[in-house]
């Protein structure tokens, strides 16, 4: 046969591990922990596997029983999916860590398969290049996280997660529906031949508006984010973690994705509608965090005005594509690990306090000096100061603004910076504080401390290694021809 | 060929009618139940128009995702009954509690 | 030929049970009177359909397919019906008196 | 010939308002029993829908999972409602809340539902009246796929891949039921004789429908979901007659059971990766056979998952853990 190392089908195993994974936890769940940590450890493995081939060899195709569009469905990898895989992966590595000392022993059992089921739906969808493929992945996805949203079981939990369940299918049939349009319209479920058949029509319209409400509902872009605030708040720490560094992030790649492979054809004015939408989301946004007066809210309502800046890429893109779009991507990146490490982080607080009210963060920082310092450097990147990705990000995203002389995103974007430094040190500020502890604190275990530690590292470092990632970002060039100008 | 189209707007109807419920009635119930009349009408139009054949064998493919579809819509209305319990059990009344808005 | 007009005159007079099944359903006034028209109809209609269409049937695998329906009806029906007289019986409906 | 086109006209219009009618219905009546009782309607009229649109594979499906255990869920759901809310009808809208505002905010919606119909309807009858979408491309490669039934074909070969992923879905539903786990007890019931009797009649003959559904899967209408579907619901009739698992089932045979059908998949999927070098492609020598014990297998996994997800709460061995 004489398969090399590098030609392992790595991407069926981004796929099959978590889904063996999963399984075996649900088997034998009294052994969940190892074989979930085993799992998370093969999937990195993987997707550092996937990425030496990619970045060696370019883009990876496979035809999924050997049939091939467009008969049969595809996986694609190419720089920005690749990234959502590597990014994924590492989260899912810090979040799994954190985890192990986090639920007690009989939520480990339920949180264990669903957890890898999650992964292996996010895994499928970034591998995906199948539009009806994506509708199952994105289901999975939806439930799943739905049910991890449930683990606390308080009564806002359950509340919170029936409106989130309640969007996420709405979401789900809008998307279905665009893609029966689509269908129907070009005959085709693959996106590279949709790509090449697509026509600007009425129907190729409808398909537009209805795939893309559906996925701007899931990612809780602005005024379709009522479900997303209370919903990661209520959650378990590593559970909204996950959803607001990954699920969030899935909607939007395959929004971007069919944006640009597909949609762009039509000529369109939404981009401007996103951008604005965007902005309003981001002041928003902030202003609402700000508010605040829980970490989690706080934290939940940032990823609220996040999700406005990846949205602020569309009417700059028209011009400045792929300086736009990579800024997007960077964007992704930085916060997954800047928001899943704050999420984390949040939860120790709230461990170590047994409650996660601003007011009352009396003198955290001596007791967890390495949970607060992820905080901080969470913030770094979420504030958008360098060294960070979130710099990168914020900083291209400026570029190409300043560059079109789009003076009002301008503004939005120091206008957030701003808000953010204001609602992050309004955390730490309190943490430094000086009080007595009115209360016996609770015990918070060091892997859970550097579990966020290290994600926030990570979130940090990616401020250094700008050229090499967007190097990855090109490989495919899924953005079409054109340099960034850092 | 008219049944094609016929089918295929009903299908919208049940939709909307759908999607209509959804936003008004404040029952979780009939929310879940909204929600799969939705669904329905989408598989409606995706099989209607496989009919659009000129041979008479309609499509085969939109069978099969109708087939996954229902699959998916039972399991996610299982998940969802269950939540409405429990909502229901800790609220004393099985819709959204009124002073947060929508 | 004649297969086909006997055949047509048993779906007709099926049909005919049916409409009166479901008269009676629509019209009697409680819960037991309108399960003993649903009864007409699941019985009787449906074998009247079920003879008239095995007279038309390509073999007798699908003759004996569809008996098979009927019969399946026919329990199910009956037991069906009992259940909800029973369930009407115990929540204290009580029998419709001129 | 006319006449009798111009009657299957007359009898698609009845069927589609029909099923507008009972959407209405389900969605709207004021008593709620009504409702789903409308719903459970709804999915059998659906189920003459597919048959009129030559989709038996569909009709099949519908029928067993959209209209009757669906249905079951809900009717099951509805009875556990009853005790927490008082009056029994949780729903019925305050009359007073009934303000001017409230009016208002449901013209609003429904304005917008009308335009969104009109924009649909624009774009659904602008599609060409012929189109053959993928049908050739099945129909060609239909005998290497080991089936000769084109929708088993695209379920269980050409988009298998979906299929894994379905069925994973249908598990993960169970795992977060099991997780979420209703405190309410399931309903308790003396089932009767009559009960007892019909279920002993009826679970052999549902089993042996449910070996047919799966065994003519392969050439004619029929295939694992509809052949679990009814399994599924030989279960629940078990479960209404008082059955319950032997205890000592209750933990791994009972999970191992639940994910059989994953794993067959999972194991079959790296086996043709083995021997043909891609993922889940069968050599079509031995895909018919392949293809059988995938869906025998997943099957038995629907069919029991579908029974645990009506029972709702979690065998006790979960619960105690």
């Amino acid at each position: 046969m004489g398969i090399t190392f590098i030609d392992f089908p790595w991407a069926i195993a981004l796929i099959l591990l978590p889904l063996t994974g999963g399984l075996s936890c649900f088997l034998w769940p009294s052994v969940s922990k190892i074989l979930g940590l085993v799992t998370v450890i093969g999937v990195m493995l993987s997707a550092t596997g996937l990425g030496w081939l990619v970045i060696d060899k370019g883009v990876y195709h496979y035809l999924v029983g050997g049939w091939g569009a467009p008969l049969g469905i595809e996986l694609y990898v190419d720089g920005l999916s690749l990234l959502m895989l590597m990014v994924t992966a590492l989260v899912a590595l810090g979040v799994s860590i954190y985890s192990i000392h986090y639920f007690e022993l009989s939520y480990q059992r339920r949180f264990w398969p669903l957890w890898l089921f999650l992964l292996t739906a996010l895994n499928a969808l970034f591998l995906s290049a199948d539009i009806f493929n994506l509708y199952v992945t994105l289901e999975l996805m939806g439930l799943a996280a739905v049910a991890l949203a449930t683990l606390t079981g308080s009564h806002d939990a359950f509340t919170a997660a029936m409106r989130y369940l309640l969007a996420t299918l709405l979401g789900s049939l809008a998307f279905l529906f665009g893609v029966v349009l689509l269908y129907h319209s070009f005959g085709s479920l693959d996106i590279a031949v949709l790509s090449e058949r697509f026509e600007s029509n009425i129907t190729a319209w409808a398909a537009f508006g209805l795939i893309s409400a559906g996925l701007v509902l899931k990612t809780a872009l602005f005024p379709m984010h009522f479900w997303l605030p209370p919903a990661h708040a209520n959650a378990p720490a590593p559970v909204s973690a996950v959803l607001s560094a990954l699920v969030v992030k899935a909607s939007f790649y395959i929004l971007l994705r069919l944006w640009l492979e597909i949609f762009s054809q039509l000529d369109t004015d939404v981009d401007i509608l996103f951008g604005f939408l965007g902005s309003i989301a981001i002041i928003w946004g902030s202003l609402q965090a700000l508010r605040q007066t829980r970490i989690k809210l706080l934290v939940a309502y940032s990823t609220v005005a996040q999700v406005g800046y990846l949205f602020l890429a569309f009417p700059l893109a028209e011009k400045v594509g792929v300086t736009a779009w990579s800024a997007a991507v960077y964007l992704i990146l930085s916060h997954a690990l800047a928001k899943s490490a704050m999420f984390l982080a949040a939860g120790n607080l709230l461990r170590f306090g047994g409650h996660d009210r601003i007011a009352d963060l009396d003198r955290v920082a001596q007791r967890l000096p390495i949970t607060v310092a992820a905080f901080a450097l969470a913030g770094v990147s979420i504030m958008g100061l360098p060294p960070s990705g979130g710099f990168i990000s914020k900083w291209l995203l400026l570029q190409s603004a300043l560059v079109q002389s789009q003076w009002g995103l301008v503004g939005v974007m120091l206008i957030g910076g701003v808000l953010a430094a204001a609602y992050i040190f309004k955390v730490l500020g309190r943490a430094f504080t000086q009080a007595p502890l009115p209360h016996e604190p609770g015990v918070v275990p060091a892997t859970m401390e550097w579990a966020a530690l290290l994600l926030a590292g990570g979130a940090i470092l990616l401020g250094f290694f700008a050229s090499e990632i967007l190097a990855i970002i090109e490989i495919g060039s899924p953005f079409g021809a054109g340099e960034v100008k850092l | 060929m008219n049944t094609v189209f016929l089918y295929a707007l009903v299908g919208i109807g049940l939709f909307c009618l759908g999607l209509f419920a959804l936003i008004v009635q404040a029952h979780l119930l009939r929310k879940i139940l909204a929600i799969n009349i939705m669904g329905s009408g989408v598989f409606l139009i995706l099989v209607a128009l496989a009919r659009r054949t000129e041979g008479g064998i309609p499509d085969p493919v939109p069978h099969a995702m109708v087939i996954t579809g229902i699959v998916v819509a039972v399991s996610a209305t299982a998940l969802a009954l269950v939540m409405i319990l429990k909502v229901t059990e800790s609220s004393g009344q099985p819709e959204f509690p009124d002073e947060e808005s929508k | 030929m004649l297969t086909e007009y006997v055949s047509a005159v048993l779906l007709v007079a099926g049909a005919i049970f049916y409409l009166a099944g479901t008269i009676g359903l629509l019209r009697f006034p409680d819960v037991y009177t309108r399960l003993h028209a649903l009864t007409k109809a699941d019985n009787l209609g449906l074998g009247l359909i079920v003879i008239g269409l095995s007279l038309q049937a390509s073999s007798f695998a699908a003759a004996g397919k569809l008996f098979l329906i009927w019969l399946l009806v026919l329990l199910a029906g009956a037991s069906v019906s009992h259940l909800v007289a029973r369930a009407a019986l115990h929540k204290g409906v009580h029998l419709w008196k001129r | 010939m006319e006449a009798l086109a111009l009657l299957q006209d007359v009898f698609d219009i009845l069927l589609g308002f029909g099923l507008l009618w009972l959407a209405w219905l389900a969605l709207f009546s004021l008593d709620l029993f009504r409702s789903i009782v409308s719903f459970i309607s709804f999915g059998l009229l659906m189920a003459i829908i597919w048959v009129r649109l030559d989709a038996p594979d569909v009709a099949l499906a519908e029928a067993a999972i959209g209209a009757g255990l669906t249905g079951a869920l809900f009717l099951a759901a509805f009875a556990k409602l009853q005790p927490a809310s008082v009056n029994g009808k949780g729903s019925s809208i305050n009359p007073q809340k009934q303000s001017s505002r409230k009016q208002l905010l449901r013209w609003l919606p429904a304005l917008i539902m009308l335009w969104i119909a009109s924009g649909l309807t624009i774009a659904i009858l602008a599609l060409p009246p012929h189109a053959t979408g993928l049908t050739s491309e099945v129909t060609s490669n239909l005998t290497a796929s080991g089936v000769s039934n084109p929708v088993t074909a695209v379920l269980l070969n050409f988009r298998g891949y979906d299929t894994l992923l379905e069925i994973v879905v249908l598990l993960l539903a169970l795992l977060a039921v099991w997780s979420i786990g209703s405190s309410v007890p399931s309903i308790e019931s003396e089932p009767g004789p009559v009960l007892d009797t019909l279920s002993r009649l009826l679970v052999p003959i549902l089993i042996m429908v449910s070996a047919y559904l799966l065994w003519v899967g392969a050439h004619a209408p029929g295939g694992a979901f509809q052949a679990g579907a009814v399994l599924g619901a030989a279960g629940v009739l078990l479960v209404l007659s008082g059955w319950k698992l032997y205890p000592g089932l209750e933990g791994f045979p009972l999970r191992l059971v639940l994910t059989a059908g994953s794993i067959t998949f999972v194991v079959i999927a790296i086996l043709t990766m083995l021997v043909s070098g891609t993922f889940m492609q069968f050599p079509p020598a031995q895909a018919s056979i392949l293809i059988l014990i995938l869906e025998m297998v997943a099957t038995l996994s629907i069919g029991v998952t579908l029974a645990a997800l009506f029972i709702g709460s979690p065998p006790t061995d979960i619960k105690k853990l």
